[in-house]
């Protein structure tokens, strides 16, 4: 049964130095209040992983906090590079970071096999790519009815997911809504989890196929007002497209970011940004 | 060339002019998602538009800044989880065309999101597969649009993302359940179609005002020409309004949206 | 895009002699209207997918349709047997019928992997059942990263899916809501489809995350008021237990089931039982 | 036996006791249905009662004749598709008990409910495995509940359905990923559990007024009995008080259903 916890508190008991850490959110429900509580709290080690790794893995990357990083898109959606990503990739700074990529289909599936407590995901994918020459964790195997090859991948299973949703009832149930990406996926794959969310209410007033993650499959459930933002919640507030580009400038250069990273993370105590 | 549009919206209404009414499109985001909305404000009324963030069949007023925006979700008929997303909907066959860009291509098409140089150590690291690796084996074929340069069109990509016809052309040759791969590519000085034998990318039509020698002094091969070279039709009036009103709006909605800093 | 047909036409249209069909609803939204239309044009040879048969499939299987049933739980619910199956199945009548079981988890997972285009479904199943010496359709495969065997079972791939909704705005885009069952996955998994619904309105009015099937992905709607009667339909009208209870009565007899079906079925014109 | 309440109702009682607060329950239809609502509206008011048609967390006023009325959607926290259910929710590992019924059992707690008799000419054809290989096997372990008789209770059954123990009560030894299996078996004669070492059922708790003499004639095989064989507690009035309301009111509420033939 998810326990209510202080954004702090929650972060501090599940996320353990060298945990693999799934933070999902596509483009939408980004949990960026709880990734910069990581970074405060100076976790390091990290194996992260995530489809679109977006500019809170660039902030938790140029913060020193990851080890490896598996993801199948590493960009500043519609403006360009993450230039923090880069600079690790391609010159070690904090610290080199190792990479497993994959297609954002593969990764789907490996979540979606993940929630279903399977090893690997079965699709048919990466035909005639480059991918798997460089990922040995891509094979393939033969349809036994068919013969069809299929590829394979390991299933996703972290340590710990965090996600961002809009609001949770009393009994820690949390509705999602909108562009609902592989959140649920990724606290059911979780061995644990953590939800931040905008809001309790008492009554989440849902349709009877609404996205809804019951309590009993959650952690810890921790209130983060504007908890997404610069992304954004759907029905509370928009993704703040204007810091999404000046981003760009920020993360090019390794002073600026140090010095963003102090102003609205560090020194921000647990206020979000 | 006319004076009267530039080489980047000649680009974007001539991909825009490849999608038909009633193709089920999964757009990229960036030059794929301003051609297909500008197909679907003016030609193409019920093309459906499809992108990987869940959003099916969607009527964004603005083009989107990135393939997960809110505008999306909230004028699309209804969205899915990205799981579902790629494995119905894109596995499951249901997409007819997959509209891409990308960094770098070759002559066989094949497109190159990873990195430039080595992959231990890159060059430049590029953002990534994302869903186009199977966007272009899934989808029953791939239209894709990029600026032309030799930056850009290279005679082999440093690495293969995703598959166009392969390193030999023969990429697709015997493989089940697979589209038919990039029929059209689309820059602001021509368009291209693969050889019907060889899949060799080559020049169908020019852009007005285009020359052979601006297309070859822009490819990072020995580029070839159909004989039935054409030269592709102009936009029409009505294309370029639709498509700088949604620019224009574009830039206003984005540019108001900033919240500022949070208290 | 879905055409909208009479329900005697999509019939007509799509249901051919000797086809794959699969009729869903998992107890709600039953598509009976669209059976006893089946069994009204005298279609023969039919192998039958469907993971809970229910009353539907009793009576199409006592009508003569059917040769094969492929299925996972072949009861009344709540009642008891399905006479008609039991029929077929003990005694032949009105002809054997062949017959392939599966488990509920290995069909849903067969609906899914039908409906993401891919030649077979891998689930942990089947352990230490003997449903795997009694249908060849069940292989194990070796997970390739753990090793783990897991059970295969080829996707459903039907020549055509029929179900019920409760409404299609005039696009033909088609809101199932409640229990939603395999419907979704039944369309999608099909080459043909055919949805029945209440009725169809303006606008489908629906949440963001809704079960809603876009009409490019159907081939026809047919309007069918009362369409899953004597199952339900969430917001329309109730399940009738009671005719649950009393099929199990006509269903024994022959001669009564015969009765039954001339005056509810055959005689019944289009008009629905 | 008290004349207070019937062997039917003491089955109930007993089967609802064995499920604590705040498990999750994957609920079989008919007697495992009424154990598990009888549970939650007594001593058990947090138990997550899950159904196969993807009613998650439901709390149905009265219970349900079919797997799927419309009560249990109606009284779910969320209803989600059956494969969702199948995948994430049982496989996925979030469900700490199976309650099932079946046709019959064995002495190693193997189930059978798909047919009496030979598999190509079966003398009875029964309804199949539905949801049970699965919660059998993916659910942290399994309660069953069904009327003693030696026409159930058989040395081996026909055709293992759902694995309890195997043939040789050996069948969950090494496998990966397994649930403990039938750790009670519920009658309206008594209470049985699993032997630690043979896994062969041995009867652990007799109910009230029953006899050892009553189980062995109601048993298919020589049925053993644990050495600290207990009494099972009788019904408290407060749990027959609520068991009969909930009876009654799911009798009216199915008598009053039926709308009468459609014009």
């Amino acid at each position: 049964m998810a326990e209510f916890l202080s954004l702090h508190d929650a972060v501090a008991r599940y996320v353990d130095d060298g945990a693999t850490v799934c933070m999902e959110g596509f483009t939408h429900l980004i949990p960026f209040a709880a990734g910069h509580e990581v970074i405060r709290q100076g976790k390091r080690e990290l194996t992260l992983i995530r489809m679109t790794p977006d500019l809170i893995y660039d902030q938790l990357i140029g913060a020193g906090c990851v080890k490896k990083l598996i993801f199948s898109w590493g960009g500043n959606p519609g403006v360009g590079s993450l230039h923090r990503l880069r600079d690790a990739v391609e010159k070690g700074w904090p610290h080199k970071i190792e990479i497993l990529e994959h297609s954002h289909a593969a990764m789907a599936c490996a979540y979606e096999a993940g929630a279903a407590g399977l090893p690997l995901a079965v699709l048919r994918g990466y035909v005639g790519s480059d991918l798997p020459k460089v990922n040995d964790q891509i094979k393939f195997i033969d349809c036994p009815f068919t013969g069809e090859p299929l590829a394979a991948v390991p299933s996703v299973r972290p340590d710990v997911s965090i996600v961002h949703a809009q609001k949770a009832d009393r009994q820690g149930n949390v509705l999602v809504e909108g562009i609902i990406g592989v959140q649920k996926e990724a606290v059911l794959a979780a061995k644990s989890s953590i939800v931040t969310v905008e809001e309790v209410v008492d009554d989440l007033g849902v349709e009877p196929n609404a996205c809804v993650i019951p309590g009993w499959a959650i952690s810890a459930i921790a209130v983060a007002e504007q908890g997404a933002y610069p992304s954004y919640a759907h029905g509370y507030y928009p993704r703040n497209n204007r810091f999404y580009k000046e981003w760009d400038t920020i993360a090019r250069d390794r002073d600026a970011f140090s010095t963003w990273l102090d102003e609205n993370v560090y020194n921000a105590g647990g206020a979000q940004q | 060339m006319s004076t009267d549009y530039t080489s980047a919206e000649m680009m974007t209404v001539t991909a825009a002019r490849a999608l038909e009414n009633g193709m089920t499109c999964f757009v990229g985001i960036g030059l794929p998602s301003e051609a297909a909305n500008l197909a679907r404000l003016t030609h193409a009324p019920d093309v459906v538009l499809i992108y990987e963030s869940g959003t099916l069949q969607t009527m964004p007023e603005v083009l989107p800044l990135s393939i997960g925006d809110g505008e999306l979700c909230e004028s699309a008929l209804t969205t899915v989880s990205v799981p579902e997303m790629f494995r119905y909907w894109l596995q499951g066959g249901h997409v007819s065309v997959g509209f891409l860009g990308t960094a770098q291509i070759d002559r066989f098409a094949n497109l190159n999101t990873t990195l430039i140089g080595d992959y231990a150590a890159p060059k430049v690291r590029l953002p990534g597969g994302g869903g186009a690796p199977e966007i272009a084996t899934c989808a029953g074929e791939v239209f894709v649009t990029l600026k032309h340069s030799k930056r850009t069109f290279v005679k082999d990509v440093d690495f293969v993302t995703t598959l166009g016809f392969g390193r030999d052309g023969k990429g697709r040759d015997g493989v089940p359940n697979i589209g038919k791969g990039p029929t059209r590519v689309i820059t602001d000085l021509c368009m291209m179609r693969p050889d019907p034998d060889t899949k060799e990318l080559t020049v169908t039509s020019l852009h007005p005002g285009v020359t052979k020698e601006d297309v070859i002094e822009a490819t990072g091969w020995e580029i070839r020409f159909t004989d039935a070279l054409e030269t592709t039709p102009e936009p029409y009036a009505r294309e370029l309004e639709v498509l700088r009103e949604l620019k224009e709006r574009t830039a206003r909605h984005h540019a108001g949206e900033a919240p500022g800093e949070r208290s």
